[in-house]
């Protein structure tokens, strides 16, 4: 019996019969529909204990109160605080996303690293934190022997007033350095007006919720203005029931955002003409005698003609705008219907509780003084300083503030010298820090006059809206140290980085979230172990300080971060007012509208701490409304119309060359009295407009972020079809405009501007005005990773930007362009 | 009014479009609570995985009267003759008479994509990749373990968060109760909604505000003249909103007489 | 085409009988030759039985892995009274001793270390003196590294399941499903399915999926089937077990 | 070289000849082979299809070959069941090419859905309500009857036939051909059926949606009825196109004219019916949905040309070809006839599956255009490489054409 060719196949039918009668063939059939419904590249989230951290998001100054949900030690789901006044309940879609900015090792530096490649290139070798913080304290103490410390800079973007960024500035002029330089933000200005028109250096606070009337110039309440968690809730309750709907939205701005197209009203102001079109209401207002003639007579100077010292005869407020602002002027000026400004000073005056309020955007872009001073003029002529609903005047939060220090000789000298961005000179009395400033006086000079550069919380080189000059100004610095948790651009250009842990691994403090209306101190806790080898920027400060030795050694005595944070909150104690339990079901801004609360909720300070270190807030109920007579610290000791430390400045800088010569040089367009007070001044520009017939004028969206934050990459789901599509964005184009250069829908062109250009797609959007083109902020990064790095354009990079008169911030509202179709 | 078959509760929801502000969030928060999947390319929305999505629309009016609405657009949860349970071969996807849910199974799904074509709402998508998680990136770590990663090859949605029913019925059961609270049980985008414009709750419940809301004179679905009779619910005050929900002929628009304000 | 067998007139009469006739070997018919010759026979049930044991006998072996705990563990010395701290009336209550429920009312499962430290923290508590036990103290406790237990009962990434519902409120003994554990001395082996990853626990350990006891399997019907005896259809619904 | 492998007393050509002849037909397969494994290992992000396009090219094939292979069950049922004898010389013929339409299309669905590993899910966990999975069911059932019905004839294949239990076998199997020829037409029936079916229960989508009787939608019994009425004129085309390329008479001009007769009133039949349900569905199901016809046509490329094009030039015209004795006895009218009538059915199929997820139902949604990928084109293109070969490979080696010998005498 051989085994032959018809045997064989003989004994394989057999086979093949035999194996159909064993559960071989049927169990594999079902393993491998098994194998695929558990395919090992799928991951498989391990299963744990659910907890639960609470904490307050910092990735903008709004701080809202964020729960972070964990298993075991591995965060799942960030969701917002009911218990937490701020944000009942809901927070941004970047706060929600922030989890991909927390596990990701790709955009996040996971050790100290120092620069081996070639400057931007982002090729870093691992060093240990001992060795990186004794190259840095070695070169900060080597500019203090050369005598020179004033060559320290840092660039901080940590939210003012920040315990952070105080320590930063601390470590900045203990070194003996007077160039502490901030990021600009919309409050910069505000806080400028407010200094400049009350004399008070409290924050913005406006009490939204509690208004029936909401004019906005331009502030993007949708677009993440303030505290998003907040001011999307007020928007809420403000649509709570259609039926007997209160409460009047209107937005004054040149592209029907979100917030303008959702509004009752909408108002199509001219980019950067939304002062003419505050005093154009002004101008109604008063002629139809609709302000509150308490307010401007008992406790405002400036709004009638007067004489000053000499007897001179000074036009007032009155006279200027009732001269120059009538409907009809303005109305040329802002584009606006001269009706519209008719009817909408009438509604607005005559409103129970309106108010006006300013800062563009999300407000993380510095704005016009003049500008500000006018919205705060409109909202002073109807007297709506410190009124439940308007505009509340704080007192600072009453932190105690950190000790003096005793500057060494070489501090001294240093802090002797003029700060490279002449902020605070006489040329720019009011200002505190003009990055811009900065930056030209570095390009400006062969050689760096800054050596070293300390960059905090910032990601200049993207964000700034300066058309890539700070960008080029780091090229000539010769040492640049990031604190950056992320790998962005900036990052990219430094020679040392020292990363911080993400807002969910660190201790921080939010002092005063953008905005709200009432003292708000919160504590943002360590939710997570640090994922890598990172240390909070403030405790490598606390150490960096010891290396350095002398005055800045003994300027920071503390160990711990904890520690400096404890101490300043001493002053919250003994300010002997203030609650530390909020359980969210009486909201604060009703509560807020006696102006009177419970007396503290805590018997020591030791109590008090505990508290906020569990809870994470510390706020103030007490307000004492309308307290107009005691409450502007103006030389006047009145709400200032016309401003007498603005007269003074002026005069002071004219002492060198003549008024004439100091307006001109401030960037003063205005002249005689106007300069004093609120006026319209064209934005000045040097492009030749028949070679740039249109404008281009960045804007900010909610869900993507704009600021030194990643972008989690959540958000490219929420974003549109007509923003982002593969590698391009686009750019918002009126139809009428597009036709005129025969543009269509998903058009490729190119936006040409006198400091260079991007190419974009064009999106046709009837909500855009004609003969501007609108670009959104946030795209185009040249770091971090596939998610977000090479996606669109940055219009930053095209921005011509001017400065603005007085202040000297950055005018970003003003670029000339011309596009060409590819 | 009767929703849903059998006994049970029918979960619903109501989003208020005047509320609405088009931020995202809900987006956002749903797919951090359901493990979407994130490719570096989301452009491509007839390919990019979204449980909740936003429509933009706008009143068409030349500047500057345009108005822009958003619709969020979660999966509708027909109640009747639900278009994609009837059509799918192997059962992969059901209607739960008693939560009113429409499951998804993805271990079951073949990925014919017939729901996908049968769903009028595009609320279905299709996993056209393997879920996207680089090795050494370390994305996988805020994946949450109550809702199980989908294979390449198979067609997802919206689930309520099914999950949370059964986290809140576990909370329940440890406190000893069966009966759920209202509220105890919500979206991830209901809860997250930063303006509070979306409800839910059980439709059959007059306890529950949904239920109330729906009787709205403002309240609509989409595509209503289909008969799926969806489980969610819109509210807006501007009639060109409303109409944007519906194909209607000419004249078959009834608009609601403007209230007056204040 | 001569060949009659293919013209249609023929056929076209009695084609079954004469089908099936032709299958089988006839002896009339001189020039008949049986299809099968006797050889023929035996190859071909030689290939039947062989494919017939390998699918019964060496297939189900090798389809699965043979894994060992970390660590031996002895359920019935902890359960039993005069030795073990473990407290309870119940069965069911002896097993949450150690496998409990959280506060949000999730289960816990195969305990932490944390647990085992609570009696057995330092080197004086109550403690054999096995090479086994010794690794326990050093290894694990001494080293806080969780014990990396293989999990014969879990279920899939795709399954939801509620051990609350079932045994708070559905008064279900651990047994049930699980079989009893408090008198086995050691645990058995882990044996996972080598394509799927399964444990065996769950398809079942008869490679027929046949079984005897309700723990002997896991699967979807066993579910079902039990939901449905205890006439609870509606927890057939695909979300209540399906994630 | 091969020639003992050839039916007795027919010519063929020499092996080279007929290699070079299948050459094209092995590199469409090759494409197909390389596109499908792209799309079973990487996925089907090979493809163009989308979420609005969930079908896409491949299902119109499908759907296509599937309606053209009808000949093969409908000219086995008018040969069996109604008796046709003449139709014998044409049915071998019907056989393969229905073969080669079902399992291709088979084929494609595999590598159409996400997750072919668990494809057997349809039928282990099936859903009853689901046309696909009747269609599932049918077709696979009918791919079986197919295979019977194409065995004998392979089993007669020279050398086979030497095999005396094969003879025996296969001799049997001819025997008992009209049970399979009974199942056959069931199975088909239902499942063409079916297949319209799907489209018509889609009633969330305004497009496809037709009411019906009991639980089948009109477009059920439309697409049998277009299905039967293509079918045949496929197979003529087919059986012509070897007539052409092999230059001889293969099947006697009765069965051909019987089959195109036939067609003719089966497609003015499904011409009457498709209009009563278009208008229907214009003053039905359109308007209750809030629509007007035009809405359907207002976006994209498909225009109501498309319904012009399938009723009118490609319905009407081939139906009035075909029963015109004196049109369809002319042989180019014939074939130009035969064509229309298939054209027209595969528009059918294309417009209920590619149009009626193009056009979107939300008022809001857009319109989104796809055009497939070279994968899916390869693909597709595989499936006729794949019967061009096996009609050859058949042609040459089995006696397809019964009447080949006496209608080409060899001459010695």
């Amino acid at each position: 019996m051989e085994l032959n060719r018809r045997n064989f196949i003989k004994f394989l039918v057999g086979g093949a019969a035999g194996i159909q009668l064993t559960p071989l063939p049927w169990k594999l059939t079902d393993d491998i529909a098994i194998w695929t419904q558990n395919w090992p590249w799928v991951p498989v989230p391990p299963v744990g204990e659910f907890i639960h951290e609470k904490s307050i998001c910092t990735l903008c100054p709004g701080g809202c109160g964020i729960e972070v949900r964990k298993v075991d030690d591995r965060a799942v789901k960030i969701e917002g605080r009911t218990d937490y006044p701020v944000n009942p309940g809901g927070i941004c879609p970047v706060g929600m996303g922030g989890l991909q900015l927390q596990y990701n090792e790709s955009i996040r530096f996971t050790r100290p690293m120092k620069r081996v490649g070639p400057r931007g290139s982002g090729v870093f070798i691992d060093i240990s934190w001992d060795e990186a913080l004794t190259m840095l304290a070695g070169r900060i103490s080597g500019l203090r022997e050369k005598a020179m410390p004033e060559a320290l800079a840092a660039v901080d973007g940590n939210p003012a007033r920040s315990t952070l960024s105080l320590m930063i500035e601390r470590l900045v002029k203990a070194v003996g350095s007077p160039n502490y330089v901030r990021i600009p933000c919309a409050e910069d200005t505000y806080e400028m007006a407010n200094f400049l028109m009350q004399g008070t250096l409290g924050p913005m606070a406006y009490d939204l919720e509690n208004a029936d009337y909401v004019l906005s110039f331009g502030s993007g309440l949708l677009e993440g203005w303030g505290a998003p968690g907040r001011v999307i809730n007020a928007w809420g309750l403000w649509h709570e029931n259609p039926a007997k709907k209160r409460v009047k939205i209107v937005q004054v701005e040149s592209r029907a955002s979100s917030t303008a197209s959702k509004a009752d009203r909408w108002i199509a102001a001219k980019p950067g003409t939304e002062a003419a079109l505050a005093l154009g209401l002004c101008h109604v207002i008063i002629k139809d005698g609709l302000y509150d003639s308490e307010f401007v007579n008992e406790c405002s100077f400036g709004f009638d003609d007067f004489s000053s010292a000499g007897g001179k005869d000074r036009a007032g407020f009155k006279t200027m705008v009732l001269k120059k602002y009538s409907p009809a002027k303005v109305a040329e000026i802002t584009g606006v219907a001269s009706d519209d400004i008719v009817s909408l000073a009438r509604d607005f005056a005559g409103a129970k509780a309106p108010v006006a309020i300013c800062g563009k955007g999300k407000g993380s872009l510095s704005g016009s003084l003049y500008e500000f001073m006018a919205v705060n003029s409109l909202n002073a002529i109807t007297g709506r300083i410190n009124k439940p609903g308007g505009i509340l005047v704080h007192e600072p939060i009453p932190l105690s503030s950190l000790p003096e220090i005793d500057f060494d000789d070489i501090a001294s000298q240093g802090l002797e010298k003029p700060r490279f961005d002449a902020a605070g000179s006489t040329k720019y009395p009011f200002s505190n820090s003009l990055i811009n400033n900065l930056a030209a006086a570095i390009n400006r000079s062969p050689e760096s006059p800054v050596d070293t550069l300390l960059v905090f919380a910032a990601n200049p080189v993207h964000t700034l809206p300066d058309g890539g000059a700070f960008r080029k100004a780091l090229k000539k610095i010769p040492f640049i140290v990031s604190f950056s948790p992320f790998r962005d651009e900036t990052a990219y250009m430094a020679d040392l980085i020292l990363p911080d842990h993400t807002y969910l691994e660190k201790t921080d403090d939010i002092v005063w979230p953008a905005g709200l209306q009432y003292p708000l101190f919160g504590l943002s806790l360590p939710v997570l172990e640090p994922v890598y080898n990172t240390r909070n920027a403030a405790d490598v400060i606390l150490k960096l300080a010891k290396q350095i030795g002398n005055s800045v050694e003994s300027a920071f005595p503390w160990k711990r971060f904890e520690e400096v944070l404890k101490e300043r909150a001493k002053g919250l104690y003994s300010s002997g007012a203030g609650l530390v339990d909020y359980d969210g079901t009486n909201p604060v801004w009703k509560r807020l509208k006696e102006g009177t609360g419970p007396g503290p909720d805590y018997a020591s300070f030791e109590e008090m701490w505990k508290k906020i270190v569990s809870g994470g807030l510390w706020y103030r109920l007490e307000h004492t409304y309308k307290n107009w007579d005691n409450l502007f610290e103006t030389p006047s000791g009145k709400f200032e119309f016309f401003s007498s430390k603005i007269e003074l400045a002026v005069n002071a800088y004219a002492e060198q060359a003549g008024i004439d010569w100091a307006l001109r040089d401030m960037g003063l367009a205005g002249k005689g009295d106007d300069v004093f007070m609120p006026h319209y001044e064209e934005t000045a520009s040097d492009a030749d407009r028949s070679t740039f017939p249109l404008m281009m004028l960045p804007f900010e969206i909610i869900n993507l972020t704009s600021t030194w934050v990643p972008n989690p990459p959540f958000l490219n789901k929420a974003l549109f079809d007509t923003q982002l599509r593969g590698d391009e964005s686009f750019v918002e184009i009126n139809p009428e405009t597009a036709a005129k250069y025969n543009v269509g829908q998903g058009d490729r062109i190119i936006i040409k501007s006198p400091e260079g250009e991007v190419r974009v797609r064009a999106n046709l959007f009837e909500g855009a005005m004609p003969g501007v083109l609108f670009m959104p902020l946030g795209f185009g990064h040249s770091a971090y990773d596939e998610f977000s790095k090479g996606k669109g354009v940055n219009p930053n990079d095209i921005i011509h930007a001017g400065k603005d008169p007085l202040s000297g911030y950055p005018v970003w509202w003003n670029t000339p362009v011309k596009i060409i179709k590819v | 009014m009767e929703k849903g078959h059998g006994h049970g509760n029918s979960y619903g929801m109501v989003i208020d479009l005047d509320k609405c502000t088009g931020c995202g969030t809900c987006m956002v928060a749903c797919a951090a609570e359901n493990n979407l999947a994130v490719r570096p390319d989301e452009s491509d929305k007839q390919r990019s995985i979204t449980w909740m999505r936003l429509y933009k629309v706008t009143n068409g009016k030349e500047f500057p009267h345009t108005e822009v609405c958003y619709f969020p657009r979660p999966c509708m949860q027909c109640d009747h003759h639900t278009p994609c349970v009837s059509v799918c071969p192997a059962t992969a996807t059901k209607m739960d008479y008693h939560t009113g849910i429409v499951s998804q199974i993805y271990t079951r799904c073949i990925g014919c994509r017939y729901c996908i074509a049968a769903c009028p709402y595009h609320a279905r998508t299709f996993n056209w990749w393997d879920a996207y998680f680089p090795k050494g990136k370390g994305l996988e770590r805020y994946l949450s373990p109550e809702v199980s990663p989908r294979m390449r090859g198979v067609v997802e949605k919206c689930t309520f968060c099914h999950h949370r029913l059964m986290r809140a019925k576990n909370n329940a059961y440890a406190e000893e109760r069966r009966e759920l609270e209202e509220g105890e049980y919500i979206t991830a985008c209901t809860e997250a909604c930063p303006a509070q414009a979306i409800t839910f709750g059980d439709l059959k419940n007059p306890e529950h505000k949904v239920s109330e809301l729906v009787k709205s004179r403002y309240a609509f679905r989409l595509l209503e003249k289909l008969g799926t009779e969806p489980k969610v619910y819109y509210l807006s005050t501007k009639d060109w909103v409303r109409r944007m929900a519906d194909n209607y002929l000419p004249g078959e628009f009834k608009p609601i007489a403007k209230v007056k304000l204040g | 085409m001569e060949n009659p067998a293919t013209s249609p007139k023929k056929s076209s009469k009695g084609g079954w009988i004469s089908f099936l006739k032709g299958l089988l070997p006839t002896e009339n018919g001189s020039a008949f030759v049986p299809p099968f010759s006797l050889i023929g026979w035996i190859f071909l049930l030689a290939g039947f039985f062989g494919a017939f044991t390998f699918g019964w006998v060496v297939y189900p072996v090798a389809l699965y892995s043979r894994q060992p705990q970390p660590i031996s563990f002895n359920h019935a010395l902890h359960l039993d009274p005069d030795v073990g701290g473990i407290e309870g009336d119940t069965e069911t209550e002896k097993c949450l001793y150690c496998h409990e429920f959280r506060d949000d009312g999730t289960f816990s499962g195969i305990p932490k270390l944390a647990k085992c430290t609570e009696c057995h923290d330092d080197p004086e508590s109550p403690l054999g003196e096995t090479q086994q036990e010794k690794e326990f103290m050093e290894k694990y406790v001494a080293g806080q590294k969780e014990i990396p237990w293989l999990i014969y009962y879990r279920q899939p990434d795709c399954v939801y399941f509620s051990h609350i519902a079932h045994v708070k409120m559905g008064k279900i003994e651990c047994q049930t499903c699980h079989g009893d554990h408090s008198k086995t001395e050691k645990l058995p082996i882990y044996r996972a399915n080598l394509l799927t990853g399964y444990s065996i626990n769950i398809w079942g350990k008869n490679i027929a999926g046949y079984k005897t006891n309700t723990w002997d399997r896991m699967k979807m019907d066993d579910c079902a089937e039990c939901h449905t005896k205890k006439g609870h259809e509606e927890n057939n619904a695909c979300f209540v077990c399906h994630k | 070289m091969d020639s003992a492998l050839f039916p007795e007393g027919v010519k063929r050509c020499s092996p080279k000849v007929f290699l070079l002849w299948t050459l094209p037909w092995l590199c469409l397969l090759a494409w197909g082979g390389l596109s499908a494994f792209l799309c079973l290992y990487k996925g089907l992000n090979q493809t163009n299809m989308n979420d609005y396009f969930a079908f896409a090219v491949w299902i119109v094939f499908d759907l296509a070959v599937i309606a053209l292979g009808a000949g093969a069950f409908f000219t086995g049922f008018l040969t069996y069941i109604i008796g046709k004898k003449e139709l014998k010389d044409i049915l071998n013929a019907a056989v393969i090419i229905g073969f080669i339409c079902y399992s291709g299309a088979i084929a494609m669905l595999g590598i159409d859905i996400g997750q072919p590993i668990r494809g057997w899910f349809i039928f282990w966990h099936v859903n009853v309500h689901s046309m696909l999975a009747e269609v599932s069911f049918c077709i696979t059932c009918y791919l079986g009857v197919l295979a019977i019905e194409y065995l004998p004839l392979i089993l007669e294949n020279r050398q086979l036939d030497k095999v005396k239990e094969l003879r025996l076998f296969g001799h049997n199997l001819h025997g008992i051909m009209a049970v399979f020829a009974a199942t056959g037409t069931f199975l088909s029936f239902f499942h063409q059926g079916s297949l319209g079916g799907m489209y018509g229960v889609m009633y969330a989508r305004p497009f496809a949606f037709r009411e019906g009787f009991y639980i089948w939608p009109w477009t059920f019994f439309l697409f049998i009825l277009s299905a039967i009425a293509a079918g045949p004129a496929f197979t003529i085309l087919c059986t012509k196109l070897a007539e052409k390329i092999t230059r001889k008479k293969l099947v006697p001009e009765k069965a051909f004219q019987t089959l195109a007769k036939i067609s003719g009133w089966l497609l003015a039949l499904y011409m009457v019916l498709k209009i009563t349900d278009t208008v229907n569905w214009i003053y039905g199901v359109v308007p209750r949905a809030g629509l007007a016809f035009m809405d359907f046509y207002r976006e994209g490329p498909y225009g109501v040309w498309l319904v012009v094009a399938e009723i009118g030039i490609f319905g009407i015209i081939p139906a009035i070809i075909l029963l015109v004795p004196k049109a369809r006895q002319h042989e180019g009218w014939l074939i130009t006839g035969c064509l229309l009538n298939c054209t027209g059915i595969v528009i059918n199929r294309f417009v209920f599956t590619v149009v009626s997820l193009a056009v979107p139902v939300m008022p809001f949604d857009k319109f989104v255009s796809y055009l497939p990928t070279w994968q899916e084109w390869g693909i597709a293109f595989a499936v006729i490489g794949y019967g061009f070969l096996l009609f050859s490979l058949s042609y040459r080696y089995l006696p397809v054409f019964p009447r080949e010998r006496e209608l080409n005498p060899l001459s010695e």
